[in-house]
């Protein structure tokens, strides 16, 4: 049995940083909801994105959308299906076919009524037919090797890879780009976003795949969640600020506040 | 000319190339010469400063699908320490195929080796599960982990298992690791027993582990192919009479490996040095034109 | 026997797979074909031999009452399938949020422990001193504070900001295109493994039954 | 509306925060323990019913492919087939049935039938198509790898030292320089452990900010995109 209720190595600098967060993304959710105007940036992976569903509605192709070869329980995963259901949005607007095949079978669940809601959303359900949105396999290079088969075939106008990407990033990216989609991708996957970064037209790298579904809903009270996330981080660079400039002078308290034993 | 075309390689060349590029000099080596770096050659001195009376345990902590890098490794050593007539303990700790890349290398290595005695010479205890808890037992006995060897022979009917208990009677530890398993050899059998442990890993991973190098956790350290090529050339500098078996058609091993790397390497970097100048040229085309049109 | 068609088979699926590099075909479209519904029966494999039966069939045949807690997972479980009767969709929403609420709520912790805290850590160093020059900590330094102004959101890129965040821009390039040249390696190292395994191991399987 | 929308979000907002809970607290409060030990196996257990809801679906489009004959029709008897087969096979040795004992090799070393399709369909299958990255990663590097802009060159030149560094070609091209042969590959090793290192300690810290605000959202029930609920 431990000594204590609490566990002291979690309650020093995690639970510090976490309550910082949460006040200020509560604070900024707030305000936003009170009807304040938040200023955020345009990300230009999301505003290339209604272009890209735009060419494939012009070409007659279909757009792919690929949520990641993460599980449901992978973050990245979540925040797919959140761009997802601006995408599946748009492609009912726009009438162009959309495809999403799964790898995950509890992601493929989500999927499915993600724009199923969308189409209905868009007040296009008769545009939505359940075949869009299709589970393959589990396996990672099998998923790869049906989804390269796919691009070839179908020769997709746009594709969409978003969300957590192992080594198949490649694999598909380059394959993508043969047959002269305008690919964009996301990832929070530090090993993979070089590959992306170097094949793909945009890339949403880690911090932007997660905003982006917040971005792109638009809603006050996402909008105000990013802010206060930004609010957080830049009390993080003063906090190295600080801490580098005491370590000049021999103080270590910054450092060690933040060093978990 | 049309330049543009020129930059419009069909990738299908560049795939050619790279298969022909990595199939040729495994096939019929080319023999670039290996420059060797201390971390290699800590390791190789260590394995060399033991004889007939220490033992060492080598873990097998990949799988196949790395097995183009970890097996050249792997086998080195086993040659090692056979030439030099070091008892060797063998274990398999990784879960997705550890124990079968153990068995093949104890199959291809121990024929060239006539006089080698199963059990007296070698052992090969087979696959646990769960590994720091399997390292951390492994310390008190083998025997607690692992109460036979693979063919199920009682370890205490195996001459080599009754004098090495523990680590206290090794002398070395060598894992062959794709992932984390290493890491754990340094940072806990090396933290807890002090038993000396020489790494090999995998190249997407030889970063990591240059903090254990670092820190002194391991004395050695093979890096992916480059790191397994070094070895090799160590043993045949050292023992002339393996040479054969390295310059053997048909065989393969990470000197080739490495061939093949490198002109892998060269072939890309080329089609980069080529596909830059013709941009080049095409950029100073344009800004001809952009002038003229002035 | 078994061994060497095996390893024939193998080496079958190994060339249509490689075809694809060609053109599409035939043949890789097989070999796609056959892989995805393979590797779907290879996971039912996995799935229940290792999870759904020792976790959950042994438990609850071998001492019912003692792992009757076991029904809850096996209800949310079953609950997914509610989806296919129209009238009780809706309730496979409810393990769904249940599964996703429990991860989210682990990952909001974890992140913030497990990365945010630790690396803002090591970043607070002496500028003077390093591995390998005596400004590495300063490039380190320089380094992560750009590439976070250049995540910022809330301020354009303009001016100061502008500069800092091109600067993190440029470390963000050297960090991928290093890390692309790194993989190279790697990725050549698994094309090595599988020209052994068509060109050298086929061979001498193939001669051990001639 | 409570049954189809409140009742999923107020059940998100308490499962979520139990871990968060639970996190900073011992053993020594109640519930702690059953949440560490228990919830995680409840997950797995969850996500293995869930395999089935993908096989129906591959099961469903691919006879309905054959049906109707769509294009391409004999490869899904052939993803069929394979599906079955292997499926079986794993089901069998689950219960371990007759010459099924494990998925594994059988006790006296042999391959079970599971274990034969893995080793000679499975694995060289998924080996296959991880190599071709080998050739992926070479056309992406001649075609992308141009002078362009200022962060193009960075990009091009970082690789390409690191690419020399990594092979002995490095080590001829400073042999001239005294102790040049270790010239490149220290230059590829400081460019992976202080630049590199540099920037991906910054996404790192980003992205988990972002994870951490969406995880919040998620919560918070601001951000309900994955259950397909319209807002209201």
């Amino acid at each position: 049995m431990p000594e204590t209720w609490y566990d002291p190595s979690r309650c020093g600098a995690p639970l510090v940083v976490l309550l910082v967060f949460c006040f200020f993304v509560l604070l900024f959710i707030n305000l936003a909801r009170r009807g304040r105007k938040l200023f955020i940036r345009r990300i230009a992976g999301i505003a290339a994105m209604e272009e890209a569903v735009g060419r494939a509605t012009e070409l007659g192709r279909k757009v792919l959308y690929l949520p990641g070869g993460g599980t449901l329980d992978d973050i990245q995963t979540i925040a797919s299906l959140a761009v997802l259901r601006h995408v599946a949005g748009l492609t009912a607007r726009y009438t162009v076919d959309l495809d999403v095949p799964n790898k995950d079978p509890l992601t493929f669940a989500a999927t499915r009524d993600t724009v199923h809601e969308a189409y209905l959303q868009a007040g296009r359900p008769e545009l939505f037919h359940p075949e869009m949105v299709h589970y393959v396999t589990y396996d990672q290079f099998a998923f790869s090797a049906s989804v390269t088969g796919l691009m070839v075939r179908d020769k997709p106008a746009a594709i969409f890879l978003i969300g957590a990407f192992h080594a198949e990033s490649l694999l598909m990216a380059e394959t993508g780009q043969s047959v002269g989609a305008i690919q964009i991708a996301g990832t929070a996957e530090v090993t993979q976003l070089p590959f992306f970064a170097v094949v793909c037209d945009f890339t949403l790298m880690g911090e932007e795949l997660f905003a982006a579904g917040a971005y792109l809903s638009g809603e006050p009270a996402m909008v105000g969640s990013i802010k206060g996330q930004d609010f957080t981080k830049a009390g993080l660079i003063l906090y190295i600020i600080v801490g580098i400039l005491l370590e000049i002078f021999g103080i270590h308290w910054f450092r060690d506040f933040m060093t978990i034993q | 000319m049309n330049l543009e075309r020129l930059v419009q390689v069909d990738r299908r060349i560049v795939y050619l190339l790279i298969a022909l590029g990595t199939l040729i000099p495994i096939l019929k080596p080319i023999g670039f010469a290996v420059s060797t770096t201390p971390p290699v050659e800590n390791f190789f001195a260590k394995v060399e400063s033991l004889g007939g009376d220490d033992a060492v345990l080598v873990s097998f902590d990949y799988g196949p699908t790395t097995a183009p890098e970890c097996d050249p490794m792997a086998e080195a050593v086993l040659r090692h320490c056979f030439t030099r007539g070091i008892k060797v303990v063998v274990v398999a700790l990784f879960p997705l195929g550890g124990v079968t890349m153990a068995g093949e290398a104890l199959e291809k290595i121990v024929p060239q080796y006539p006089d080698l005695v199963e059990g007296e010479d070698y052992v090969f205890l087979g696959y646990k599960d769960g590994a720091q808890a399997t390292m951390k037992q492994m310390g008190v006995a083998f025997s607690g982990v692992f109460p036979s060897d693979q063919e199920g022979t009682p370890l205490d009917e195996l001459p080599l298992m009754t004098q090495v208990l523990n680590y206290a009677n090794i002398a070395l530890v060598v894992s062959i690791a794709t992932n984390v398993i290493g890491e754990w050899w340094a940072n806990l059998v090396n933290a807890q027993f002090g038993t000396p442990v020489a790494v090999g890993c995998t190249a997407v991973s030889a970063p990591k582990y240059y903090a254990f190098l670092d820190s002194g956790q391991m004395l050695g350290l093979l890096g992916g192919l480059k790191g397994a090529s070094e070895y090799e050339q160590l043993l045949i500098d050292r023992y002339p009479a393996l040479e054969p078996i390295y310059s053997k058609a048909g065989e393969y091993n990470a000197m080739k490996g490495m061939d093949a790397q490198t002109v892998d390497h060269a072939i890309i970097m080329l089609f980069i040095l080529y596909g830059n100048g013709v941009y080049f040229l095409i950029r100073r085309r344009e800004k001809r034109e952009a002038r003229l049109e002035q | 026997m078994s061994e060497l068609l095996g390893v024939w088979l193998g080496a079958f699926l190994t060339l249509c797979i490689f075809s694809f590099l060609y053109k599409d075909n035939p043949f890789f479209r097989f070999a796609e074909s056959l892989f995805a519904g393979v590797s779907l029966g290879y996971y039912i494999g996995i799935v229940s031999t290792n999870t759904l039966v020792p976790n959950m069939i042994r438990p609850l045949t071998a001492d019912f009452s003692g792992n009757a807690h076991l029904l809850i997972p096996l209800l949310l479980g079953l609950n997914l399938y509610t989806r296919y009767i129209p009238r009780i969709a809706w309730m496979a929403r409810l393990s769904l949020a249940v599964y996703i609420a429990y991860y989210v709520g682990i990952f909001m912790v974890q992140k913030l422990q497990g990365e945010v805290v630790p690396q803002v850590g090591k970043t607070i160093l002496h500028p003077i001193g390093g591995n390998f020059t005596p400004v590495d900590n300063l490039i380190m330094m320089v380094g992560v504070l750009s590439v976070l102004i250049y995540f910022y959101f809330s301020i354009e890129h303009k001016r100061a900001v502008g500069v800092v965040s091109r600067v993190g821009i440029w470390f963000l390039m050297l960090g991928f295109g290093a890390a692309f040249g790194y993989t190279v390696m790697g990725r050549i190292s698994l094309l090595i493994g599988r020209m052994n395994y068509l060109f050298i191991d086929v061979v001498q399987i193939t001669s051990q039954y001639l | 509306m409570f049954w189809k929308l409140r009742l999923p979000l107020m059940l998100t907002f308490i499962v979520g925060l139990v871990p968060i809970v639970t996190f900073f607290l011992t053993e020594r409060v109640w519930g702690v323990a059953f949440v560490r030990d228990r919830v995680e196996q409840y997950m797995v257990i969850i996500t293995g019913f869930a395999l089935l809801l993908g096989v129906v679906n591959v099961v469903q489009g691919n006879i309905r492919k054959i049906e109707r004959r769509k294009p391409g029709w004999p490869f899904a008897v052939s993803l069929l087939l394979g599906l079955f087969v292997m499926g079986a096979f794993g089901i069998l040795s689950a219960a371990r049935v007759g010459p099924f004992q494990s998925i594994l090799t059988a006790p006296d070393g042999s391959d079970t039938p599971f274990y034969w399709m893995t080793r000679h369909l499975f694995n060289p299958l998924q080996a296959a198509m991880f190599s071709l990255l080998a050739f992926y990663v070479a056309s992406a590097a001649f075609r992308a790898f141009r002078v362009r802009n200022v962060e193009a060159t960075i990009l091009l030149t970082a690789a390409f030292i690191v690419m020399l560094g990594r092979t002995p070609l490095g080590e001829y091209v400073f042999s001239w320089l005294p102790n040049g042969e270790t010239f490149l590959p220290w230059v590829t090793e400081w460019i992976m452990a202080v630049p590199n290192a540099a920037a991906q300690r910054g996404i790192i810290i980003g992205a988990a900010l972002g994870a951490a605000a969406l995880s919040l959202r998620v919560i918070l029930g601001i951000e309900r995109s994955y259950l397909g609920i319209r807002e209201k």
